[in-house]
Formats: C-alpha cells, sequence, structure tokens
C-alpha cells in the first residue's frame, strides 16, 4: 500500500482510519525513514490530495478538512519569517506531528509483526483431545459435641409442651370481703370508714388486696340497698354505715 | 535431521492436535500419502516406551494417551472444612436422640420440614445410615447413628449423651430469649447494665 | 526408574492430560507439592527438544504444543474467517506494548476515535482485560494483555513481542510530549529541524 502513488489513493477515501492514518499513508510515499520526512513536502502532499478529492466531488469527512487547514497554517509558519514570541513554534508542531506518526507506524507494524506470528489454534496446536483433569472435592464435615447437644436442647425448648404456673398469693376473694362488710356493718351505728373493715394485722399486699375487694364489696351492698357510702372529695376517706 | 526422523516427527504432532483417534490414511492426508507413516508409528512408540505418555493403537486408530499407571494423577481429591448447617445439626440430634427415626418423625420433633439434602450430608458425612423400614402404612425409611459418629463426637455409646436432666441442668432447655437474656447479662452486655444503673441513681 | 525420572514422568503426564496451560502450583497439586516441578519441567524442555511437539513457557504456565516448523502439516483455516480488522490489530498492539494504557492514550496514538466495539472484540477473544483505573481525573479505565493473549500468540513473556527492545530503546513508547522533551534536552532540537525543512523546500 505504502509503494502506491497518491493518485490512487484518492479512489480509496474510505480505507483511511483518520487524518492521521492518511498522512502516515503519504509519508510512506516519500520512501525515507520518518525520521528524514520533509514535513512540508507532506503538507503538500495532503492538501494535493484534499484538493483531489474535492476536485472529483467526493466527501470528506471534517476532520480531514480541519487537518488540511491545520498542515496549511503550519507551513505558512514553518516558510514565512519568524515570530520568535509564538508559542508552540511551527518547528515545535512539526516535530510533534513527525513524532506521532512515527509511534503510530511503530504501533503498526508491531501489530503486523505480532498477527503474523505463528498463533495457537491456526499454526501451532494444543493437544486435540486432552483427557482433561478432575478435581474431586470431598467435604468434611464438621461438628463438635456441644453443637450437638445444644441444638437438641433448642428443639425441646421449642417444641416441648408449655405450661403455665400461676403462683399462690396471698388475697382476700370478692365473696370473703361481702360477707366480712355485710357482717361487721350490722354492728356498726355511725359512719366508719373502709380501712376499719380491714382484717386486723393486715399488711402488704394482702391488705391491699383486702381494700381492693372490700371496696367492690361495698359498691355491691350499696347496689344491694344494704350499705350507703359517703366521701366528701376524691381522694377523701371513704365512709359506710348500714342503710336506715 | 534425516526423513524418517522428520516424517516421524510430523506424525507425532498429527496425532496429538487431532481431535479424534486417526487412521493411517487419515494421518497420510496430513504428512503425505508416499510416507511410511506405520514405521513412524513404531518409532514413536519405542521413542514413548515408559514415559508418561504412550501411544496407542484401538483397532485400527491411533492416539496419545496418558500412561496407564499415571491415570490416578489426574484425578485429585480435595478436602474441604465444612461446617454442619443448623438443620444438619438439629437433625442430627433429633436421630441420635430417637433413633431409629422416620423422616416425618424428624419433621414433628424438630416442627420445620427437612430437605431431602439434609440427610444425605449427614449420611455423606459417614454420621447417619439408614436403618430398615418401619412397619407402618407407607413403610417409611428409618434413620439411625452409626460408629463413625460416636467416634467423631468422642461418645462410647448413644448413653452417653446428655440426657434431658442434663440438659436442663446445663440451661440448655431454657426458652431461646430466656438463656439469651442470660447471656447478655453475664456477659458482653454487663458495660451498658451499669451505665444504666447509673443512669437511675 | 529414579525419583526425579518417576516425578518427570507424572509432570508429563499432568501436563498432557490438561485442558489449560498449568502453572507450577497447578501442577503440584497433582503430583505433590514438595516435588521439584521446575527441574522436572526443565528435563521435559530437553527430551522434546527438536521433537514434534514441545513443551513451552507463556507467562507463568506452561503446556505442551506442536512445532511451530510443522504448521504447513497442521494449519487450519477456520480461525481467519473471524480475522481481526485494522483496527482491531493495531490496538492490540498498542495495548500490548504500552499496558496498562487507557482508551484515550490509545486513541492519541491512532489519531482517531476507536469504537466501542474494537475493545470488546479483543476482550472477547479473551487477549485484553481491563486493568483497573488510572488515579487522574475521570479516573479512566486501563486495558492490559491476558496470559491468553501470551499463549495465543507463542510469547514467553511480554519482553519477547516482536521489536519491543529496539522500539523501547528508540523511545517510541514514549508519549509524544516526553519524546519531545527527550529531544530538545539532547539538543537534537526544533531549530535543526527547521533547517532540514528549509532544505528540503
Amino acid at each position: 500500500m505504502s509503494e502506491e502513488a497518491p493518485e490512487i489513493l484518492t479512489i480509496d477515501i474510505d480505507g483511511w482510519e483518520g487524518p492521521l492514518d492518511l498522512l502516515l499513508a503519504l509519508a510512506r510515499t516519500q520512501k525515507v525513514d520518518l525520521r528524514q520526512l520533509s514535513i512540508l513536502e507532506l503538507v503538500d502532499q495532503y492538501i494535493a490530495f484534499v484538493n483531489e478529492a474535492r476536485a472529483l466531488r467526493l466527501e470528506l469527512a471534517a476532520d480531514y478538512l480541519v487537518m488540511a487547514a491545520w498542515l496549511a497554517y503550519l507551513k505558512s509558519g514553518l516558510l514565512l519569517p519568524r515570530n520568535p514570541e509564538e508559542s508552540p513554534s511551527p518547528e515545535e508542531l512539526a516535530l510533534r506531528l513527525q513524532l506521532r506518526l512515527e509511534r503510530l507506524n511503530a504501533m503498526r507494524e508491531a501489530g503486523a509483526r505480532l498477527v503474523a506470528r505463528d498463533r495457537l489454534g491456526r499454526d501451532i496446536f494444543r493437544r486435540g483431545a486432552p483427557e482433561g483433569l478432575r478435581v474431586l472435592r470431598k467435604a468434611n464435615w464438621e461438628a463438635e459435641i456441644y453443637d450437638l447437644i445444644a441444638a437438641y436442647g433448642r428443639i425441646s425448648a421449642r417444641t416441648r409442651p408449655v405450661m403455665h404456673v400461676v403462683a399462690v398469693r396471698d388475697v382476700m376473694t370478692l365473696e370473703e370481703a361481702i360477707e366480712r362488710v355485710s357482717t361487721l356493718i350490722g354492728s356498726r351505728v355511725d359512719w366508719t370508714t373502709i380501712e376499719s373493715f380491714l382484717p386486723e394485722g393486715a399488711t402488704g399486699t394482702y391488705r391491699k388486696s383486702a381494700l381492693a375487694s372490700s371496696f367492690v364489696a361495698a359498691l355491691e351492698l350499696a347496689k344491694q340497698g344494704r350499705v350507703e357510702l359517703q366521701q366528701k372529695s376524691a381522694f377523701a376517706p371513704l365512709y359506710l354505715k348500714a342503710s336506715a | 535431521m534425516n526423513p524418517q526422523d522428520e516424517l516421524t516427527r510430523a506424525v507425532e504432532a498429527v496425532l496429538f492436535a487431532s481431535e479424534h483417534p486417526m487412521t493411517v490414511d487419515e494421518i497420510k492426508a496430513h504428512v503425505g500419502a508416499e510416507a511410511d507413516v506405520r514405521g513412524a508409528l513404531a518409532d514413536l512408540g519405542e521413542i514413548y516406551a515408559g514415559r508418561g505418555i504412550e501411544i496407542v493403537r484401538r483397532g485400527d486408530r491411533w492416539h496419545f494417551q496418558t500412561a496407564a499407571d499415571l491415570a490416578h494423577l489426574l484425578r485429585r481429591d480435595r478436602e474441604e472444612s465444612r461446617k454442619l448447617s443448623r438443620a444438619g445439626i438439629e437433625t442430627l440430634a433429633i436421630i441420635a436422640y430417637h433413633e431409629p427415626v422416620t423422616r416425618a418423625e424428624i419433621e414433628a420433633i424438630r416442627g420445620v420440614q427437612i430437605s431431602k439434602g439434609t440427610i444425605d450430608v449427614l449420611m455423606e458425612a459417614g454420621w447417619v445410615r439408614p436403618a430398615g423400614r418401619r412397619e407402618v402404612p407407607g413403610r417409611p425409611l428409618t434413620y439411625a447413628t452409626t460408629a463413625g459418629f460416636l467416634t467423631h463426637f468422642g461418645l462410647a455409646s448413644r448413653r452417653d449423651l446428655p440426657g434431658m436432666d442434663d440438659l436442663k441442668a446445663a440451661g440448655l432447655l431454657d426458652p431461646v430469649d430466656l438463656a439469651f437474656e442470660g447471656l447478655e447479662d453475664s456477659g458482653d452486655s454487663a458495660d451498658a447494665e451499669v451505665e444504666t444503673a447509673g443512669q437511675e441513681d
């Protein structure tokens, strides 16, 4: 391809992978080491190529035209008297272009050498029918005696019948309280506090139970019309008296 | 290298790369119709005698294979330590305490269904064996523990398994939440407890 | 047969039977952890030297393959049906010679954008892999070649890439910026270029 004349390149526009690729192909037509490349000649080659393509009304991608414009600018920079203020200098730009072409060329040649090697599956072969190696995995199960026992405890705890035991508590039942209050009330003439109906010496939870039961007993007896209740205000002492 | 050696190399490579055992004619299709393939095969037989690879004839076809006495190297056993799952250990415990026991009974005791794989794992571990069928409708298979089970868990006999009273004494029969609270009180949440107490002061 | 010969036979058989190139450790898993596998591989290298089959090292893996000079007897064209595009070949070369390398760096060398599919094709072939991100703004992904790349192209290591040393010595693997600075430092500066350019005009 590199041996071909630029005229032939024009009909091959679709074959180029970007302006740099085209530049490299053109550079190779100079048949010199890329280090000795004449950038000015390359610019002329490229611009001539683009003009020819336009004359043939070939559609050129925008980046080819951008490159052409840039090269034209580079050429004028290289030819006109130097402006020391300009940075980067046209010479630097030209050198960078040459370095890029060298690098692309190096990789193109390396790629060609790579794929031309004796390749496995095409030129070189591995064994056609290997027996294959097999790994048999053998599980070594682990468990400790504690795990076993704890598991059984867990199952037993989860599934054994559940029995609810209510603790025996010292209480005065409602029946007991009604009996007691109705007996005692008969012997009282005046208003007496509900506390006076509790058994003497009753303490703690039993006293609380007796008080609660006696209160409910008092309400029950009042409902039956056998007892009257009196209280001056909320939380004030509660007085009981037999109905007249 | 003389021409016959060249041919031997060629036959060697062709046979090596082939996906199937080859007849002499098939080999000739690669190395040339005039070639003394039989002679080359005989040479290869000598070259490979006593090596890790041998050239063998099966009917009228030839191929390479690894030497028969080295076949054991192609298989590699790898032991992997694996912990028994919760379902596995529970199932094992039920079998150990209730054997012989059917799958349905195990499920009734666990209160959860067990997958087929669970008992398979226990059998693979060598701890559980089928122990005959129960003579009830459906004749379900029963399971029991093995001698290997006793050995692994360091038990002289199944009677060495702690009884219900022992389990109770060890706190292993406490409902799970109570046992958990017990652990928290005695364990790593002690610091949190102190803080709570401090705040209440 | 002495023990080392026995080992050589064993390594020969294991490598011969394997469907994939093997590392020394993988071979040891079959022939014994204590075995002098490297010594056995060296012995096999001598035994097979000049034969139709050879033992080769690709990266850190070893395998048997047919001798390169017999390719004409064995060559198969099936592989050619999915021939790499020029973009694919160049991209592969750039990755192999520059790895790890980002897409942007590949594009800078080729002077053109590469389509998404180009790298995909190389990855699908098993020759290229993602090789971590570069810690620069944007954290671009880098690419590198695989063990399969070395195996396929018959390279013992990346150092065996054709012309690698020359390219390196010539600075052709350095980025343009670096090469440019190098040229300026060495005095082979832009001024010289101008003169050359001027003369040729």
